[in-house]
């Protein structure tokens, strides 16, 4: 099995164009790329181990029709490496095409699908092994810090930027590193996964790049500056603990190369005003912040 | 924040006290007085001496605000660690002792309580719910 | 959201949280009312209704985190949208400086 | 099979659902998997240092199950028995089965929670035979 074989696994929604669409384009790339191996997902599901090894050996690229995302879902069942993940509903709004109502694709639809092969095929070609974990030595840091009941909040004092959701960026020279803060992670509690972008977007501030998820809910990191997406913290994969134990140093989430971090600067807060706008909102929000989510009228 | 009240539920998994001071703590914690009390985590409060997120802040917590345990037998693990850790308990309840006052409630196993075992733990809870209005009054 | 939360006099970056259009807007064409999002949202900005046809309802718009779309993602069927972000950001810079 | 018996000891986190998760596949193991050689034994005990409890784990096998990554049982047993033979995470078993999200309640535990228990049990019923076969040939 040559190691660096690369196959494609589509979901295989039936109900919607969304999933009709994914399992075109999937059909499309390996059409224009022949090396690339199609993986069934039906067969896939059933557990055979006729996958086991090529699993193993190749990288992988999800094509997922809608949110709930069975092919990711169907990829981490297996410690696969996943390269590359497409969601339809994002390519459909990246190129202005609704997915249509009927199951077979109308003229539109069908130009969708070959924009987005061309897409897939374009960034394999781009995809060389980015350099995708960085390693930080973080200088001992000064922080502010208060305990409420029994939950510890620091926040760093100089060299960090906050927004209002609670994420921070610490810019040096052109670049920047991204992550959450010590009020969102106690909020969440034990994180255990954590789901991050690709390498080369280009995000604008607040988007949300990557969330991260726990038993209790599903938070999203929300930029507090723009620009491409240079590297991601690989070591969070396996270890999301690390954005529980030290979430302004090992547990940062992208880097970024910043576009315009003086205008994004505007509408940020510094170390001494974030940590009174997060006394303020943990007080207002205290009680649902770490009571157990009792069950609502569900 | 001294409006709070520790609750510190024997843990023992090798028996029933354990499993009716867990539910017992739960059911104060999320239904009774969910605004007065919070849990505090005992295993984590006898481990505390780790890096910045262990046992240290259930221990300072324990320090400064009024801590009942709640003890499964007479070993009495919960009441000796916030004594060795943080300073003396402020009630201590005994849930074998309450089990011998309901001879009419048999809990199921240390696994499943059964009906029975809920009622019991519902009793507990009770009178944890007791101390706890005790001690705000008293302050 | 704690019952201490008065939409009036909230702000987000300085600006009335009333004077930013930021909650979600349901497609009631997609949506199968499945509820994950009023159980996943902690801010009470959905609520349920016994109307047949819309079982689900947006009750408390300006409880939502602007920017954040948590809640979209747990929607299967893709039934919830926000608006653009950028639109917004410039719409609060503007209003920043007015004050 | 040596004669010597496997402790388990899980973590007594009451705080999170993942203590749960590990004291019922605990209860799982010695109960139905492996109940004629294996034991259970309460952390607060050892933690509290009692001779005949931390004697008897020096002498047989031990099996940590651990909540969340602070460890108590495995730091616990580490600091007063000197050893451990196994340890399980709680929180592995969970990312290793992302769609059965385990429900936020305790007591009782809901469906998904007993599920994992019963994932994670089986696990540590095959560790335990392991831990006797070694022991045989040694």
């Amino acid at each position: 099995m040559a190691e660096n074989k690369i196959c494609i696994l589509p979901c295989n929604g039936l109900d919607k164009s969304l999933g009709v669409i994914a399992r075109q384009v999937a059909l499309k790339v390996i059409e224009k790329n022949p090396k690339i191996e199609l993986i069934c997902p039906v067969l896939l599901n059933t557990g055979e181990d006729n996958y086991e090894n090529l699993i193993k050996s190749s990288k992988l690229i999800l094509i997922d029709g809608c949110m709930t995302r069975c092919a990711t879902k169907l990829a981490e069942k297996r410690d696969s490496k996943i390269i590359m993940k497409i969601l339809i509903p994002d390519m459909s709004k990246k190129f202005k095409i609704k997915p249509c109502k009927t199951l077979t694709l109308d003229e539109q639809n069908e130009k969708l699908v070959d924009l987005i092969s061309d897409l897939v095929v374009e960034e394999l070609n781009k995809f060389e092994e980015k350099k995708v974990s960085v390693s930080r030595e973080i200088e001992k840091l000064d922080y502010f810090d208060i305990t409420i009941d029994k939950y510890y909040f620091r926040v760093p004092k100089v060299g960090y930027f906050f927004n209002e959701n609670d994420c921070w960026i610490k810019s040096e020279a052109k670049k920047a590193l991204v992550g959450i803060t010590d009020y969102l992670q106690n909020a969440a509690s034990d994180i255990l996964f954590v789901d991050l972008p690709d390498i080369g977007k280009e995000i604008e501030q607040f988007d949300d790049v990557g969330s991260f998820e726990s038993s209790k809910t599903v938070l999203q990191l929300i930029s507090p500056g723009s620009g491409k997406i240079i590297a991601v913290n690989k070591d969070l994969r396996d270890h999301p603990e690390y954005v529980n134990q030290d979430p302004y140093g090992k547990g940062w989430f992208i880097e970024l190369e910043l576009k315009n971090f003086e205008e994004d600067k505007e509408l940020l807060m510094d170390g001494p005003n974030y940590f009174e706008y997060m006394k303020n909102k943990i007080m207002k929000e205290k009680n649902h912040l770490y009571q157990l989510k009792s069950e609502k009228n569900v | 924040m001294k409006n709070k009240v520790g609750i510190i539920a024997c843990s023992g998994e090798n028996l029933i006290g354990g499993t009716l001071s867990r539910a017992a703590a739960r059911i104060v914690v999320e239904k009774l007085r969910p605004n007065e009390t919070i849990v505090l985590c005992q295993p984590l409060f006898a481990a505390g001496g780790l890096e910045r997120h262990g046992g240290q802040e259930e221990r300072n917590f324990a320090k400064e605000h009024p801590t009942i345990t709640i003890e499964g037998c007479e070993e009495e693990c919960s009441k000796i660690a916030v004594e060795r850790y943080s300073g003396p308990a402020a009630a201590t309840i005994r849930v074998d002792e309450i089990i011998k006052k309901h001879p009419e409630l048999k809990p199921k196993s240390r696994e499943d309580l059964g009906e029975d075992g809920m009622k019991l733990a519902q009793i507990i809870a009770e009178e944890i719910a007791k101390k706890v209005d005790e001690l705000f009054k008293s302050r | 959201m704690s019952q201490n939360y008065d939409a009036d006099k909230e702000t987000f970056m300085s600006v009335p949280r009333k004077k930013i259009p930021w909650w979600p807007t349901i497609d009631y064409n997609k949506c199968n009312f499945c509820m994950e999002c009023n159980k996943f949202c902690p801010h009470n900005v959905f609520a349920k209704t016994n109307d047949e046809k819309k079982k689900l309802i947006i009750q408390n718009p300006y409880n939502c985190v602007v920017f954040c779309r948590a809640c979209a993602k747990t929607c299967a069927p893709d039934a919830l949208s926000f608006p653009d972000k950028r639109e917004i950001t410039n719409l609060i810079k503007k209003l920043r400086a007015e004050t | 099979m040596s004669k010597k018996k496997v402790y388990i000891i899980p973590c007594s986190g009451i705080g999170k659902v993942f203590g749960t998760i590990g004291r019922d596949s605990a209860y799982i193991v010695n109960n139905e998997l492996a109940n004629d050689n294996t034991l259970l034994e309460c952390l607060p005990l050892i933690v509290k240092g009692k001779k005949e409890v931390i004697e008897a784990l020096k002498k047989n096998k031990v099996i940590v199950i651990d909540g969340c990554p602070l460890m108590c049982s495995y730091n616990n047993v580490m600091e007063k028995v000197g050893k451990v033979d196994a340890q399980f995470m709680t929180t592995d078993i969970v990312k290793e089965n992302r769609d059965l999200k385990p429900e936020q309640t305790i007591i009782p535990a809901g469906e998904n929670t007993k599920i994992l228990s019963r994932k994670l049990a089986e696990q540590v019923a095959k560790k335990v035979e392991e831990l006797l076969e070694v022991d045989e040939e040694a």
